[in-house]
């Protein structure tokens, strides 16, 4: 897991946890690639990412000074309002985290995050909060098991992760506020091409209606649950 | 800047040659607006009669210089379009064009009936790149007699320009360009989506839930640049290039190649301000060879 | 790495799912041959009866994702073929198919004939996408009939497989693919390039001396997937899929898609050991998952 | 002009003057790129460029450390025997003339090089010779006029440049042994694509027979004198 810095000054001042940005590049894939932003701080922005594909592995080969064009932020973010927030995300879940800490707390709520991975080696170092959970499937760390099984409950659940995991966490939370994740085409609302199927039938885009959504809303089982796809030179 | 970039299409005056493609640009009040400066004029998502809900995801998969989508035209109908955005595109300073979708050529005729004389519809671009139901799922572009009926039925019932956008995967586009000319369509739209599949190597099945989608972006350009020549060729009415246009090279090239005009799409996706781009830069590619219009381009079109 | 990747295209045993498409490979004397380890078959370069100059430069223009070619089918004529190349082809350990070219089906029959019995002559390609002059010069490809003639014409002539390339500007490659089945043909290859063209905006005119040329590359694979997998769909011979291979991976989804082989072509171009490449990525794809044979590949082949 | 060195020990030890490497690279256009070998020593070539379009673009921008695929030494390079030798190059023909003088030199031959450019500014300051003639089209340095006006006879004419350069230079010398460019496709000798048209009628490749020739050879009139192609995004 990578952190990669951008200086976007007007979206580092303006972004809310768990909006976008989607990422282009001369010499990139074809289409953008959407990323949560992970932090923001003065004119600067983080995301955070790991090489899974043709572009986030040439984002990793990225040197101090490579130009990256940012598009954002975009799409709608989490609703945080109440006394206390859980925040239950698992691997690269993490992304939209931080600025919901930042967010919760300027509002006044209490900050539980639990944090989720196969193993010990794959959490992620900087987790915060007031309290903080780990849970790994193999128990070498934290608890053992799952997230969702290790949270607590609170006014406000927000969650990140697979969807599978977010399926996990609509079960036990209707009223969670998730971050899915779906292809996107043009992140911002053009293509039709991020749709998210709904339970009332129909399809939202993930990248203007979401990519939070009220966990009840999402038709888990039409949500792809893997999303394979890899461009080919 | 000082060239005149702006064209007639059969009496449809634009302010530049390059369009927003449907589809790509939604109903127009979604992208951050940047480039209408320098819109020609926006073709409209494709509409059906009755609003419909598209295709379930995955429904895009990126390959090598382009992308297949599958959207299903997704839509609300017809009423909502009037309803939610018709009286917006009444005010803008550019063309709106609606694509219209059916699955018989009447539903076409009562689409065009039920949009004439709504306040910001400017006129029609018919994709004929939807299955014909009444006959077997054929698609209507693939059939010169097919597509011919449609184009009439939409002619009928409207006094206002009917464009006709034309399916790539024929044998000889150049027939369906003459069929759909003589049932008295306005302009030519080449060309839509080609037909393409891609395969998931962990699940064993196509990557779209529907399984196909349509190919668009730069891969195609080559294609679509000599289909739309082809066509231009054909006809004596004004062909609008389409294809893999992000550059105003790009574009240049469909011009060169006897187009009137053009449109872009999936660049859009990538660059916000796509339209915009390619627009100044065909005013400075003019501008540096000397030419003071678009019209002192020189064209390639030897007729058939 | 020991999978089986020997595949039976009707009766021709191959020892490997990956060919060398026509007129990327020469007559096989040309390239290092490092990949003949891997070689599935080769299929030579297009013949006519007679020796062509082929056409005048500039002959190729890349695109994005993909490279124009126009060739114009140059080659020594098939006397010179069978003089200068066939008896090389009679010592290699691989088929060698040669790539038929006619401008009638006579001609094609006649080229059968004369190769029928050549040591070093495995079998026939028949290349449909040549104009048929007889015909006001349509493809052949583009006309089920006529491909249909084609393919008898040749089957008459010989006992050696006939295997026919299909042209992929055709509406239906389903009706196509089922005619030259019905005349005879032992396998389709799908798919031939598509016509593009690409202008010089300095010249304002094609690129290509030919004006137009056939695309092939990454670009294409999308189209040549889906059309291989209609083909395969529509037939009960096996289908061989082309167009835009270069990764094990891309070989993969046409295998999946329903074909019993490929061929590589534009790939070699850039890496004269992406056959072997691809086929070490086939066997290495195949252990991964835990198969002991190309056989056991999960196919995605809904009939028709 | 740009001097790219690439470490290639194989290519170095056998490369003959006017011979060429293929060269490809990830992230590059999706053909190989033809290029002279401009010098070779040891273990390393030298390949002289400049950004004519994104694929000289890209490589221009690489660094040390980066890794190219490099094809060769392919194509025929030039025959050099007898007492002495004209080298008459314009522009970037400048590319196989220091493997020509090495090998003239090995050959006991007395060597003339004859360089001509627009103006002073484009004159290659890296000529080599027993005797060297500059020569620019503004009179800016050396003589005024073509390089091909400027030049003396000798007992083997070489010369690279512009098509249209080569041209002049076949009408003075018919036997003169040229360096052409063409658009190329494999660069091996399979694809057909480099076709240069012959006076006898019919097609050479200039990959493989080429891409030197006797200056009589070629037709001259239907040898493309202007390759104007460009790669989009
Ligand atoms: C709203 C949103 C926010 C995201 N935030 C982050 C983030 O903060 N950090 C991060 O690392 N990733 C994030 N992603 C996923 C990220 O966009 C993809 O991993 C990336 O697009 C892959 O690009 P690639 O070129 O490397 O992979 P490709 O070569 O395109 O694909 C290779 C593999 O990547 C996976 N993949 C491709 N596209 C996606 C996608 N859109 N979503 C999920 N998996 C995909 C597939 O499993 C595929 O097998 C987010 C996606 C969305 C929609
Ligand atoms: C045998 C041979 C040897 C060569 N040696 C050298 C050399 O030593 N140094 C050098 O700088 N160049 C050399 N070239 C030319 C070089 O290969 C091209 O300039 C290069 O391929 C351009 O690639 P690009 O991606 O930058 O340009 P592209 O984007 O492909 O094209 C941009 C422009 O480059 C020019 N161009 C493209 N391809 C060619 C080509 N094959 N030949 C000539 N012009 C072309 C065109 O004018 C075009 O407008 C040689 C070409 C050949 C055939
Ligand atoms: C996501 C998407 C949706 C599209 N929807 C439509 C549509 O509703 N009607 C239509 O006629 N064409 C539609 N098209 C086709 C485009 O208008 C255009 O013809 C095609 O994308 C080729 O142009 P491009 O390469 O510039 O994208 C769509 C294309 C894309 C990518
Ligand atoms: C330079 C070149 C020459 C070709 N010549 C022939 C030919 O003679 N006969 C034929 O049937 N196909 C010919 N083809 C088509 C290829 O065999 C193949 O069908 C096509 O290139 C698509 O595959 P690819 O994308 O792997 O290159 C040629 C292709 C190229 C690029
Ligand atoms: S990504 Fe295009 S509408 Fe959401
Ligand atoms: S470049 Fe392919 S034959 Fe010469």
């Amino acid at each position: 897991m990578f952190v990669l810095g951008l200086e976007a000054p007007e979206i580092a001042s303006s972004v809310r946890a768990g909006q976008f940005v989607n990422l282009g590049w001369a010499g990139g894939p074809l289409l953008r690639r959407p990323f949560s932003v992970y932090r923001a701080d003065g004119d600067h922005i983080e995301v955070v990412l790991k090489a899974v594909g043709a572009g986030t592995a040439q984002l990793l080969g990225m040197e101090l000074g490579d130009r990256v064009s940012c598009l954002g932020p975009l799409g709608r973010g989490f609703e945080l309002a109440g006394r206390s927030a859980v925040l239950v995300s698992g691997g690269l879940g993490v992304a939209p985290m931080p600025l919901v800490v930042r967010d919760a707390r300027t509002s006044g709520m209490e900050v539980t995050w639990v944090h989720g991975a196969r193993t010990a080696a794959e959490l992620c170092a900087e987790a915060e909060g007031d309290t903080l959970i780990w849970a790994t499937d193999d128990g070498s760390q934290g608890f053992h098991g799952t997230a969702v099984a290790a949270a607590p409950d609170g006014d406000v659940v927000v969650a990140c992760g697979p969807n599978r995991m977010l399926a996990a966490v609509a079960e036990r939370w209707p009223h969670a506020q998730v971050a899915v994740e779906t292809y996107m085409g043009c992140g911002t609302g053009v293509c039709l091409g991020c749709a998210v199927p709904l339970r009332r039938g129909g399809y939202d885009r993930a990248c203007k209606e979401g990519p939070v959504y009220h966990a009840a809303d999402i038709d888990w089982s039409a949500l792809p649950s893997h999303l394979a796809y890899a461009v080919g030179a | 800047m000082n060239a005149d970039l702006s064209v007639d299409i059969r009496g449809m005056r634009l302010r530049g040659p390059v369009l927003a493609a449907s589809g790509t640009f939604g109903y127009g009040t979604e992208v951050p607006l940047l480039e209408r400066r320098a819109l020609g004029a926006m073709v409209s998502k494709g509409i059906f009669l009755r609003a419909r809900e598209g295709t379930a995801p995955p429904r895009i998969v990126e390959t090598p210089g382009g992308m297949l989508n599958a959207i299903g035209l997704q839509g609300p109908g017809v009423e909502a379009l009037i309803r939610d955005f018709a009286p917006s595109w009444a005010e803008w300073d550019f063309p709106v064009l609606v694509n219209i979708n059916g699955e018989s050529s009447s539903e076409y005729g009562e689409l065009a009936a039920r949009l004439d004389g709504v306040p910001g519809v400017a006129g029609f671009e018919i994709n004929i790149s939807c299955p014909n139901v009444e006959q077997g799922g054929l698609y209507f572009g693939n059939d010169p007699r097919a597509a011919a009926a449609v184009t009439e039925a939409v002619r009928r019932r409207t006094k206002l320009p009917v464009w006709v956008k034309l399916t790539p995967m024929v044998s000889d586009i150049g027939v369906i360009a003459r069929a759909v000319e003589g049932a008295g369509a306005d302009a030519l739209c080449a060309i839509n989506t080609f037909v393409g599949m891609s395969i998931d190597l962990n699940a064993y099945k196509p990557r779209l839930s529907f399984r196909t989608g349509g190919l668009s972006g730069p891969a195609i350009r080559p294609l679509a640049v000599h289909l739309a020549h082809q066509a231009a060729r054909a006809v004596r009415i004004p062909v609008i290039g389409i294809g893999g246009i992000t550059r105003a090279e790009d574009a240049l090239e469909f011009l060169v190649a006897g187009c009137a005009a053009v449109q872009v799409g999936t660049a859009t996706f990538v660059n916000p301000k796509a339209i915009a781009d390619v627009h100044d830069g065909i005013a400075a590619f003019l501008e540096a060879k000397g030419f003071s219009a678009l019209t002192d381009l020189p064209r390639y079109l030897p007729r058939d």
